[in-house]
C-alpha cells in the first residue's frame, strides 16, 4: 500500500448490524437523549409494510412523535419545509429515516431545518451554516446501494431555480445507521442487483481514485469481497437474510469508503447519463464500472490488480500473473453483469444500448452521447478520477459502453 | 550471681509458629565483622533465609528481630532493637528501630537475635527466656488494644512487644508497641498479625552483658556522654521539647508539610510547636532506657497523662491535614497508639483521602482543616470498616484503585514523613533512594540543609555524595545499634567542627564535600563497638571500616529489594514534588531528581537502572556465604 | 493556580508566503484573462458562464485574493486583489496559507489539492469546475512543461495540443498578461 | 461464516500527512470554535512542539487561549480541574490535546467539567453518561501515544470510563508532531498499536468495519515496521506507524480489550514497568495459547501482516498458523528495542493478583486461569522461539 502524502477520513456514523438490529434502536437513541423521534419515509416503503416492522421493533422504548411519509420520488426543498413543520408541531427531537437515498437526503434536510430553526431550507444555504451538532438522526436504509447512510452530503432540489442545493458538513453524517435484513426484504431482484452494483462501483472507484487512503482501501476491499460473495445468492434467493445483510453491510462500507475517497469516471458519466436519459443510477453503474477500471488502469495498475483479490478470491488472484490482474478484474465484473443479466431474466442490462424504457424504446439513444459527454464537465466526480476526463475522452468511453465492447486502450489519452 | 555474656552471645533463637517449635543457630563470626549487628545483622539473617518474591502477608515471610552489641552495656542511647522483614506496605524489605524494653529483655535472656518463621493456626503469643521459646494461646487477648495486651504479656517477662487491632486486621501499616515506644513504619505489625502472633514477651534479666574491654569502653563512653550533654540539640532543644522543637525550624525553612504537601509553612504552625506544647501541657521526660538525650515527653492533655505526639505525628496528623490544635492531634495519636498504627502512614493516607474527596474521586466528608470524621476514620481503618478498608491498604493501593496518584504522597508505597523536599533537595534524593521507601531516617539531609545551614538547600552539587555518605553512616549506626540522634553529638561536638564558624563549614561542605565530610570525626562509634566485642576475634574497624559496614548493609538491602523488582523506575518522588511548585516559594521550585539520581547511582556503584553492579557487590562481599 | 503562567497566544503572520501567494495569484489572474482571449477551449467554457459572473480565488481567511469577472463583452477580466464592494458568486478559497504555498510551489497539483480538501468552494459547483479547468489550461500555457506537469493532472501530449500552437499561444498570453494593462490593474487596486 | 451482528463507531475525523496541522483552525471553524485551549504534555513542549502548533495558527485569525503544559505521564483530576478553570477564565471554546494519552485524557476530563458546568467527575465515575454536546476536541498525538488515545475511553485517575463522546473529534497526524522521541518509544508505540489491531481482529465480534480499521493499521505497520525500527525519526516510516496507532485504537475501541493488553496494564500497575514491555513478551505466548486450545486464528492476520500475495500463496488450513507467525515476528523485531520483562522475577502473588484484576475488568472475555496460563506459557520456551531465544538473553 502506498501511503498518500495527505489524507483525511471521517465516518462518524454508529453502525448497528444484525438480524435484530432494529430492536437496539430505542436503547441507542435514548443514549443520545431522544424521547420523541419522527419517522420519515416515502409511500412506497410504507406500502411495503416496512414502517409497521420498524414501529413494532422499536415499540415500547420510544414515543413516536409523528410519521411523515409524504416524500415523493423527486423530493425538493418544499418537502423538507413541510417535514420540518411536522417535526416542530409534534415537538419531536430526532428523526428516523426509513427508505432509499432520496428519503435519507430529505431527512437530512429536515434535520438541518429542524435543528437550526427557521421556516425554509432556502434560508440555510451557504457555507458554514451547519457548524454544530444537529439533532439525532437514525437512518434505516431499505436499499443496499446508495450508501447515503454513511455520507456527509445532502442534495435537495430547488425546482424553481432548476438547481440542486448541496449541503456538505460532517454534522450531516447520521448518528445511527441500522442494517437489518428485514428492511431490504421487499426489494425485487433486479433492484437488488442494480443497487449492489452501485455499491460495488463505490467500492471499486474509491479504491483507485485520487483520495484513496488506507482506511477507505480496507473498507472498500471488504465491501467488494462481501458483494462478490453474496450478490448472486441474494439475487437468486431473496429469502436468504444473511446474504441481504451482507449486502447491506457492503453498501454501508462502500459508502464510508467513497464518501472519503470520492468517486471518479464511472460516477461522472453515470450521473450525467442518469440525468439526461433518466436511467436508474444503479444500471449506469453496473454498465460503466468495467470501463472505469479500464480507463484508469495505466495510472493505478497495482490498485486495480488488487481489486481482483477481493473480487475473485485468493486462488484466482494467485494464479493470475501480476500484469494480467487488472484485465482479469474487469473481466470478473463483466462476468458478474452477465450472470445477473441471466438470473434476472434480462432486467439487468449489460451495456447502454441495451437499456430500455418502460415502453421498450432505447433509453440511451446513441445520438445522446455527445451531449452527455459535454455535460460531464459539470459533474464534480471528474476531479477525483486519476486520469483527466475531457469531453472527447468521455465520448470515447461512452461509445464503447454503448456498444458493450472492451475499451480500446490505444484510444486513452495518457498525456505527455 | 547472674551469668555473664562478654559482648555478644551470637545465639539466634529461631521460632516456627506453625510447628510451635524453636531451634538455635549461631551468628558466624565473619558476619559479625561485616554486618556489626542490629540492622545489618538483621538484613543478613533475612537474606540467608528469605526466598525472593513471596507474599509479605503469607506464611513464607520471616520476621527478624536483632539487637546491637552495645545493648545492655550501659552505653547511652543504646536501648534499641531492630526488626527486619518484608513489608506488606511496600513489598520490599523494611527495617525498623525501636527503643522499647523488649530488646533489652531479649538480649538479657541470652539471645542476640530472634527469627520468626511460619504462621500460627490460631492466635498465639511467644514467651522467650534463656531456655528458648514457649507458645501460649492468645485467644484471650486477641482483639485488645496495645496497652491492655502489653500489660497481660508483661506477666511473663520484663519486656514485651505487641500489636493492636490494626495489626490483627492486616492494616498494611500496623506497628508494634514495646513499652511506650513503637516499631513504626512499613507494617511490621501487619506481618505479626498475618502470622497470628499477638506478641512476644522476653523474660530478661537473666544475663549480664559485659564489654570485653571495660576500661576502653568506659573511656569512650565518658567522652560520648560529654558530647551528648554539651550538644545544643541533644541536650538543648530536643531534651526540652522533644523532636517537636523542629516544627518552628521547619516552618521557617518552608519544609513543613501543610495540606497534603501543597504548602511549606503555615501561620498557625507555632501552635503545634514543641515550645508551645511544653508550656501548655506541662511536660515531663519519658524515655527509653538507657537514654541520655531524653527526647520523649509526657504531659497532661485533656486532663489525663498522655504522651506528647512526636514531630512526625504532629506534622502528618496535624499540619498536613490542616489541623493546628495539639489536643486534637494528641487524640489521634492516642487512637493510633491504641490500635497499633503508624501515625505517619495514617496521616499521609488520610491526607490523600481528604484531597481525593475534595476533588471528587471518593465520596467522603473528610475535608482539610476540619477534624470532623478523622477519629472515626482512624477507627474504621483499624477495623477495616467501610471506607477504612480501602485506606487500610495505604495511599499507594488506594490511589491505584481510586486515582489521585499525583497527590498520593508516598515513595515505593511508604508515605512521606514531615519534611517537604522542595525546601531541601538533598532530602528529596534521600526519599527517592531510601531503601524502605519514603523515609527520613535513611539520610537526614534536612538536618544539614535546613536546620544547621551546613549546605545550600537548593544546590545540587555534592548532594548525591552527602546523601550516600549519610546513608552509610546511618546504616552503620543502626547496626551498632544506637540511637540515630546521637549523630548530632558525635558529629557536631568534636572541636574541629565546634569551633569553626558555620558559614565556613557551609562553604566547605557545599563545595568541597568529599574533603569536608571525610574530615569529620566519627571514631567514637567504632571505638565503643570494638570495646564491647573485644579484639579477641574481631580486628578494630576504624572509621573507614565502620562506614563500609554501613554501606554494606545499605547495598545488601538494596540488593534484596532488587530481587523484589525494584529499579530506577521506583526511585522517584510523588508527582506533586516533581511537578507542582508551591506558592510559598519565591519561584515555584520542584525537586530536580533526575540529575541527582544519576550521580548517586554512580557513587553507589549501581548501573544506570539503579541495580548494584557485580563489582560493587563483590567489593562489599555481599552474596558470599560466610562461615 | 496562577493562570498567568499560561498566557494567551496571538499567532503572527507569514509575510513571505503571503507575498509569494500574492504574486502567483496576480500572474495567474492576468494569465486567465489573457488565455480567454487566446485559447479556444477557454473561450468555449467562458461562453457557458452567466454574464456578470464574478469569482474569487484566494487564501482563507485573510487573503491574498484574486477576483475575476465575466464582463458584458463576454470576456473575463482580472479585477485585482481586493474583494470589497464586489458581489462574489463563486468563492474558491484555499483553506490556509501553508496549503496555498504548497499548491503555488507545485508540490501538490491543483486536482490533488482539491481532492485533499484544501479548497473550500462556496457557490455553484459546475461553475467552479469550469473555472478549475480554465486554470489548468492557463497553467499549461504559463508554466514550462517540467513544472506544469506537477500542477495539472494530464499534461497534453503532441496530439492533444500541437507544440506549435502551444508556444504561439504561450507567447501571446505572456505578452497580454504583462502588457500595460497589468499596471492599470495594479494602479486601480492601490 | 461471519454473523455480522455488531455495533461500530469510528467517530474521529482523521487528518494525516503534509500540512495537516494547518487544517486545525479550519476544523475549529467548522465546529464553530475559534479559541482553543491547548493541553500539552511537558515532553511535547520541551521538544518545542508547542511552538510548531502555534506556527500552524499563523494567519488563521484564531487566538490560542493558552497552553496548559503540566501534563506528564499521569492523568489526574487535579490537572483536569486546573485546565477547566483556565478554560473558563479565558473563555475558550475548544480543546486541543497535544501529547500522549495523558494529555488527551486531561482534555477529555476537562471537557466534561466545562461542558457540564461542574467541578466533579464523581457522578461520571458512578455511571452517569456525558451529554452529547461536548466541546470540540482535537487531538494531536506526538509520541509514546499508548495507541489508545484516540479511542472512546477516558482513563483518568486509574478509572476507565467509556462513552462514544470521548472520541476526539479530529485526530491530526503530522510529520512535525508525531515522530517518536526515541527508539524505545518507537518500539513501544508500534507494539501497542499492533496489540490493539491484533486483538481487535481476534475478538469474537467479527464486525467487518472494525476489521477494516484493524487491517489497515496492521498493514501499515507490517509495511513500515522494519524500516521504522532502524530509523525511528524517518518521517516516511514513522508517520504511517503513528497513523496505524490511531486506526488501531479506533478498532480496539470497538472490540473487547485483548487478554495481553489487559494483563499488561494490570502488571504495569503492580510493578510500574511499562505495559508495552509485557505486551511484547506476552503476545507470542497468548497466540500460542489460543492455538493450543484449537480455536482457529482468523486468516485476516496473515492478509494484513504479510499482504495479498503472501496470503494467496498459503493453503487455507495453514492461514491461522502462518498469520500468527508473521505477527510474532513483527512483535519480536520490535521487542528487541525494549528490555525483556522477566516475568519470572515478578513475585508470584503479584502475578496472581494481576491475573485476578485482569479477569475482573469489565468487558473482558477471559478468566484468571486463562491469564495465568498465558503467563505460564511466557515463562516456558515456545516452539517457534527456540532459534532466537539465545540471543535475546
Amino acid at each position: 500500500m502506498t501511503m498518500p502524502a495527505y489524507y483525511d477520513f471521517c465516518s462518524r456514523v454508529k453502525t448497528i448490524s444484525g438480524e435484530n438490529a432494529m430492536e437496539k434502536i430505542p436503547g441507542l437513541l435514548k443514549g443520545l437523549g431522544v424521547r420523541r423521534p419522527m419517522i420519515v419515509t416515502d409511500r412506497g416503503v410504507e406500502a411495503a409494510g416496512l414502517i409497521d416492522t420498524v414501529t413494532e421493533a422499536i415499540d415500547g422504548g420510544l414515543d413516536i412523535g409523528a410519521i411523515y411519509a409524504d416524500i415523493p420520488v423527486d423530493s425538493d426543498y418544499r418537502v423538507v419545509d413541510d417535514g420540518a413543520a411536522v417535526y416542530q408541531n409534534n415537538r419531536c427531537d430526532a428523526i428516523i429515516a426509513v427508505g432509499g437515498g432520496s428519503v435519507i437526503d430529505t431527512a437530512k434536510g429536515i434535520n438541518i431545518l429542524a435543528s437550526l430553526g427557521g421556516k425554509s431550507l432556502l434560508g440555510c444555504q451557504g457555507a458554514g451554516t451547519i457548524r454544530r451538532k444537529l439533532n439525532p438522526l437514525a437512518v434505516l436504509p431499505t436499499t443496499s446501494g446508495t450508501g447515503s447512510e454513511m455520507t456527509l452530503v445532502a442534495v435537495i432540489a430547488d425546482t424553481e431555480r432548476q438547481e440542486k442545493m448541496l449541503f456538505v458538513s460532517h454534522f450531516l453524517l447520521p448518528d445511527l445507521a441500522v442494517l437489518d435484513p428485514r428492511l431490504t426484504r421487499t426489494l425485487p431482484d433486479f433492484l437488488t442487483s442494480q443497487t449492489a452494483m452501485d455499491a460495488l462501483a463505490h467500492a471499486c472507484e474509491s479504491y483507485y481514485c485520487m483520495e484513496k487512503n488506507p482506511v477507505s482501501d480496507a473498507l472498500a476491499l471488504r465491501a467488494i469481497s462481501l458483494i462478490s460473495e453474496h450478490l448472486l445468492p441474494a439475487v437468486r434467493n431473496p429469502a436468504e437474510t444473511s446474504a441481504r445483510l451482507a449486502l447491506a453491510n457492503a453498501s454501508a462500507m462502500a459508502g464510508a469508503a467513497f464518501s472519503n475517497s470520492m468517486v471518479g469516471l464511472v460516477h461522472n458519466l453515470g450521473h450525467v447519463v442518469g440525468a439526461v436519459c433518466h436511467v436508474p443510477h444503479g444500471t449506469c453503474m453496473s454498465i460503466l464500472l468495467p470501463y472505469g477500471l479500464e480507463y484508469n488502469t495505466h495510472r493505478r495498475e497495482k490498485a486495480i490488480g488488487e481489486i481482483l483479490f477481493s473480487l475473485a478470491g485468493p486462488e484466482i488472484y494467485a494464479k493470475t500473473p501480476e500484469k494480467a490482474r487488472p484485465d482479469k478484474a474487469v473481466e470478473q465484473i463483466r462476468m458478474l453483469n452477465e450472470d445477473l443479466h441471466n438470473i434476472t431474466g434480462g432486467k439487468h442490462p449489460r451495456f447502454l444500448g441495451e437499456i430500455r424504457n418502460k415502453d421498450g424504446t432505447p433509453a440511451v439513444p446513441r445520438s445522446a452521447l455527445p451531449e452527455i459527454a459535454r455535460k460531464t464537465m459539470a459533474d464534480g466526480a471528474r476531479l477525483p478520477n486519476p486520469e483527466e476526463i475531457l469531453p472527447e475522452d468521455a465520448l470515447m468511453v461512452l461509445e464503447h459502453a454503448w456498444a458493450g465492447i472492451h475499451l480500446d486502450r490505444s484510444r486513452i489519452r495518457k498525456g505527455a | 550471681m547472674k551469668k555473664e555474656i562478654i559482648g555478644t552471645s551470637n545465639k539466634v533463637l529461631e521460632v516456627d509458629l506453625a510447628a510451635r517449635r524453636f531451634w538455635v543457630s549461631e551468628i558466624p563470626v565473619g558476619d559479625r565483622e561485616l554486618y556489626l549487628g542490629g540492622k545489618g545483622m538483621g538484613l543478613k539473617l533475612l537474606f540467608d533465609r528469605l526466598k525472593p518474591g513471596i507474599d509479605p502477608l503469607g506464611k513464607d515471610n520471616i520476621l527478624v528481630l536483632t539487637m546491637g552489641v552495645l545493648m545492655g552495656t550501659g552505653a547511652p542511647c543504646s536501648g534499641r532493637f531492630e526488626a527486619v522483614t518484608k513489608s506488606p506496605l511496600t513489598g520490599i524489605m523494611v527495617t525498623g528501630s525501636c527503643g522499647g524494653p523488649f530488646g533489652m529483655a531479649l538480649k538479657t535472656s541470652g539471645w542476640d537475635a530472634m527469627v520468626i518463621h511460619g504462621k500460627a493456626d490460631e492466635p498465639v503469643f511467644v514467651c522467650v527466656d534463656s531456655g528458648g521459646a514457649t507458645f501460649a494461646d492468645a485467644a484471650g487477648i486477641w482483639g485488645t488494644g496495645t496497652a491492655a495486651a502489653q500489660d497481660t504479656l508483661l506477666a511473663h517477662g520484663s519486656g514485651a512487644m505487641v500489636i493492636g487491632q490494626a495489626g490483627e486486621n492486616l492494616v498494611r501499616y500496623a506497628n508494634i508497641r514495646s513499652g511506650s515506644r513503637f516499631l513504626g513504619r512499613g507494617g511490621i505489625g501487619t506481618v505479626m498479625g498475618s502470622k497470628n502472633l499477638k506478641g512476644i514477651v522476653a523474660k530478661g534479666r537473666e544475663y549480664k552483658i559485659r564489654p570485653a574491654d571495660k576500661k576502653r569502653f568506659d573511656r569512650a563512653n565518658k567522652r560520648f556522654l560529654a558530647h551528648i550533654n554539651n550538644n545544643p540539640v541533644t541536650a538543648g532543644s530536643w531534651r526540652s521539647y522533644g523532636t517537636n522543637a523542629n516544627i518552628r525550624i521547619s516552618n521557617a525553612a518552608g519544609i513543613l508539610p501543610v495540606r497534603n504537601f501543597t504548602a511549606g509553612s503555615h501561620g498557625q504552625a507555632v501552635k503545634i510547636s514543641g515550645e508551645t506544647m511544653a508550656e501548655k501541657f506541662d511536660t515531663r521526660h519519658d524515655v527509653c532506657k538507657p537514654c541520655a538525650i531524653l527526647c520523649g515527653h509526657r504531659g497532661t492533655i485533656r486532663g489525663e497523662k498522655r504522651h506528647i505526639p512526636e514531630y512526625e505525628t504532629v506534622t502528618l496528623l496535624g499540619s498536613n491535614l490542616g489541623i493546628f490544635d495539639p489536643e486534637i492531634i494528641s487524640d489521634f495519636n492516642e487512637l493510633c497508639a491504641e490500635y497499633g498504627m503508624d501515625t505517619i502512614s495514617t496521616g499521609g493516607t488520610i491526607a490523600w483521602a481528604m484531597e481525593a474527596a475534595e476533588k471528587g474521586l471518593i465520596e467522603s466528608d473528610l475535608r482539610f482543616g476540619s477534624d470532623e470524621g478523622i477519629a472515626e476514620t482512624i477507627t474504621d481503618i483499624a477495623f477495616r470498616r467501610g471506607q477504612g478498608a480501602m485506606l487500610a491498604d495505604g495511599s499507594r493501593m488506594a490511589s491505584k484503585t481510586y486515582g489521585g496518584e499525583d497527590f498520593a504522597m508516598h515513595v515505593k508505597g511508604m508515605e512521606l514523613p514531615g519534611y517537604d523536599p522542595r525546601g531541601a533537595f538533598g532530602q528529596g534524593l534521600s526519599y527517592a533512594t531510601a531503601n524502605r521507601g519514603g523515609c527520613h531516617l535513611s539520610a537526614y539531609m534536612v538536618g544539614v540543609e535546613a536546620m544547621f545551614g551546613m549546605a545550600d538547600p537548593h544546590a545540587l552539587r555534592w548532594k548525591p555524595y552527602m546523601v550516600k555518605f549519610m546513608e552509610d553512616i546511618f546504616s552503620a549506626v543502626n547496626s551498632l545499634h544506637i540511637c540515630l540522634f546521637t549523630a548530632f553529638a558525635v558529629f557536631l561536638e568534636p572541636p574541629l567542627i565546634r569551633f569553626t564558624p558555620t558559614f565556613i563549614i557551609r562553604h566547605l561542605n557545599q563545595n568541597f564535600s568529599l574533603l569536608a565530610l571525610n574530615l569529620m570525626d566519627a571514631s567514637l562509634w567504632p571505638e565503643l563497638w570494638h570495646a564491647v566485642v573485644g579484639k579477641r576475634y574481631i580486628p578494630y574497624l576504624g572509621m573507614r571500616g565502620f562506614y563500609k559496614a554501613g554501606e554494606r548493609a545499605h547495598v545488601l538491602e538494596r540488593y534484596m529489594n532488587i530481587r523484589e523488582g525494584i529499579a530506577k523506575k521506583d526511585d522517584t518522588l510523588p508527582r506533586r514534588l516533581l511537578d507542582e511548585g508551591r506558592t510559598c516559594d519565591h519561584e515555584a521550585k520542584t525537586v530536580p531528581l533526575d540529575s541527582m539520581l544519576k550521580t548517586y547511582y554512580r557513587l553507589r556503584g549501581y548501573d544506570e537502572n539503579g541495580i548494584p553492579r557485580e563489582k560493587t557487590l563483590e567489593k562489599l562481599g555481599i552474596g558470599k556465604q560466610t562461615k | 493556580m496562577n493562570i498567568d503562567r499560561y498566557p494567551e497566544i496571538r499567532p503572527g503572520k507569514k509575510v513571505f508566503k503571503k507575498a509569494y501567494a500574492f504574486v502567483v495569484l496576480l500572474v495567474v489572474g492576468r494569465g486567465i484573462e489573457a488565455a480567454d482571449r487566446v485559447d479556444g477551449e477557454v473561450k468555449d467554457i467562458v461562453r457557458g458562464l452567466p454574464e456578470g459572473f464574478t469569482f474569487s480565488l484566494g487564501v482563507a481567511p485573510s487573503g491574498p485574493w484574486m477576483v475575476i469577472r465575466k464582463e458584458k463583452s463576454g470576456k473575463l477580466r482580472y479585477l485585482g486583489w481586493r474583494r470589497f464592494g464586489k458581489t462574489i458568486e463563486l468563492d474558491m478559497a484555499i483553506r490556509n496559507i501553508e496549503a496555498a504555498f504548497r499548491i503555488f510551489t507545485f508540490r501538490e497539483s491543483t486536482a490533488q489539492a482539491h481532492n485533499n480538501g484544501r479548497f473550500s468552494v462556496n457557490g455553484n459547483l459546475p461553475n467552479a469546475l469550469a473555472i478549475m479547468r480554465i486554470m489548468d489550461i492557463a497553467e499549461i500555457y504559463l508554466l514550462p512543461k517540467i513544472i506544469a506537469t506537477l500542477a495539472v493532472k494530464r499534461y497534453p501530449d503532441r496530439r492533444e495540443l500541437p507544440p506549435g500552437r502551444k508556444h504561439f499561444n504561450r507567447l501571446r498570453i505572456y505578452l497580454r498578461a504583462f502588457s500595460p494593462g497589468l499596471f492599470r490593474v495594479v494602479y486601480r487596486n492601490l | 461464516m461471519q454473523t455480522l451482528e455488531y455495533e461500530f463507531i469510528a467517530h474521529p475525523r482523521i487528518l494525516y500527512g503534509d500540512c495537516s496541522l494547518e487544517e486545525i483552525p479550519a476544523e475549529l471553524a467548522e465546529n464553530d470554535a475559534c479559541k482553543p485551549l491547548v493541553i500539552a504534555s511537558r515532553e511535547a513542549v520541551r521538544r518545542k512542539l508547542g511552538k510548531t502548533l502555534i506556527r500552524a495558527f499563523y494567519d488563521s485569525g484564531c487566538i490560542i487561549g493558552g497552553i496548559y503544559d503540566e501534563v506528564r505521564d499521569y492523568a489526574g483530576i487535579s490537572l483536569a480541574l486546573n485546565a477547566a478553570q483556565l478554560f473558563r477564565k479565558r473563555g475558550c471554546d475548544a480543546f486541543i490535546a497535544l501529547g500522549d494519552r495523558a494529555a488527551a485524557d486531561i482534555a477529555r476530563a476537562a471537557n466534561i467539567l466545562v461542558s457540564h458546568k461542574t467541578d466533579t467527575l464523581l457522578p461520571f465515575f458512578n455511571g452517569e453518561t456525558p451529554s452529547r454536546r461536548l466541546m470540540p476536541f482535537i487531538f494531536v498525538p506526538t509520541c509514546c501515544t499508548g495507541a489508545s488515545a484516540a479511542g472512546r475511553t477516558l482513563f483518568i485517575d486509574n478509572r476507565r470510563l467509556h462513552s462514544d463522546y470521548y472520541f476526539p473529534d479530529v485526530v491530526v497526524t503530522d510529520r512535525r508532531m508525531s515522530l517518536p522521541c526515541s527508539a524505545r518509544c518507537a518500539a513501544e508505540s508500534a507494539i501497542l498499536a499492533m496489540d490493539n489491531a491484533l486483538w481487535s481482529i481476534i475478538d469474537d465480534n467479527q464486525s467487518p468495519m472494525k476489521n477494516a480499521f484493524a487491517h489497515a493499521a496492521l498493514k501499515l505497520i507490517g509495511d513500515n515496521l522494519s524500516g521504522f525500527l532502524k530509523r525511528p525519526r524517518d518521517g516516511k516510516r514513522a508517520l504511517p506507524i503513528a497513523n496505524a496507532g490511531v486506526l488501531a485504537s479506533i478498532a480496539a475501541a470497538n472490540a473487547r480489550p485483548g487478554i495481553v493488553r489487559v494483563l499488561g496494564e494490570e502488571l504495569e500497575k503492580e510493578t510500574s514497568i511499562p505495559a508495552a514491555v509485557f505486551i511484547a513478551n506476552l503476545t507470542p505466548a497468548a497466540l500460542f495459547c489460543i492455538q493450543k486450545n484449537e480455536s482457529p486464528l482468523p486468516g485476516d492476520l496473515l492478509l494484513a501482516a504479510a499482504g495479498m500475495d503472501a496470503y494467496a500463496a498459503v493453503p487455507t488450513e495453514q492461514l491461522g498458523r502462518r498469520g500468527a507467525e508473521a505477527i510474532i515476528e513483527m512483535f519480536e523485531s520490535a521487542a528487541n528495542e525494549i528490555p525483556e520483562a522477566a516475568i519470572s522475577r515478578i513475585p508470584a502473588h503479584l502475578l496472581a493478583e494481576a491475573c485476578n484484576n485482569a479477569a475482573s475488568r469489565e468487558m473482558v472475555n477471559f478468566g484468571a486461569d486463562d491469564a495465568m496460563a498465558v503467563l505460564e506459557m511466557a515463562r516456558q520456551e515456545m516452539p517457534w522461539q527456540t532459534h532466537d531465544n539465545g540471543e535475546r538473553k
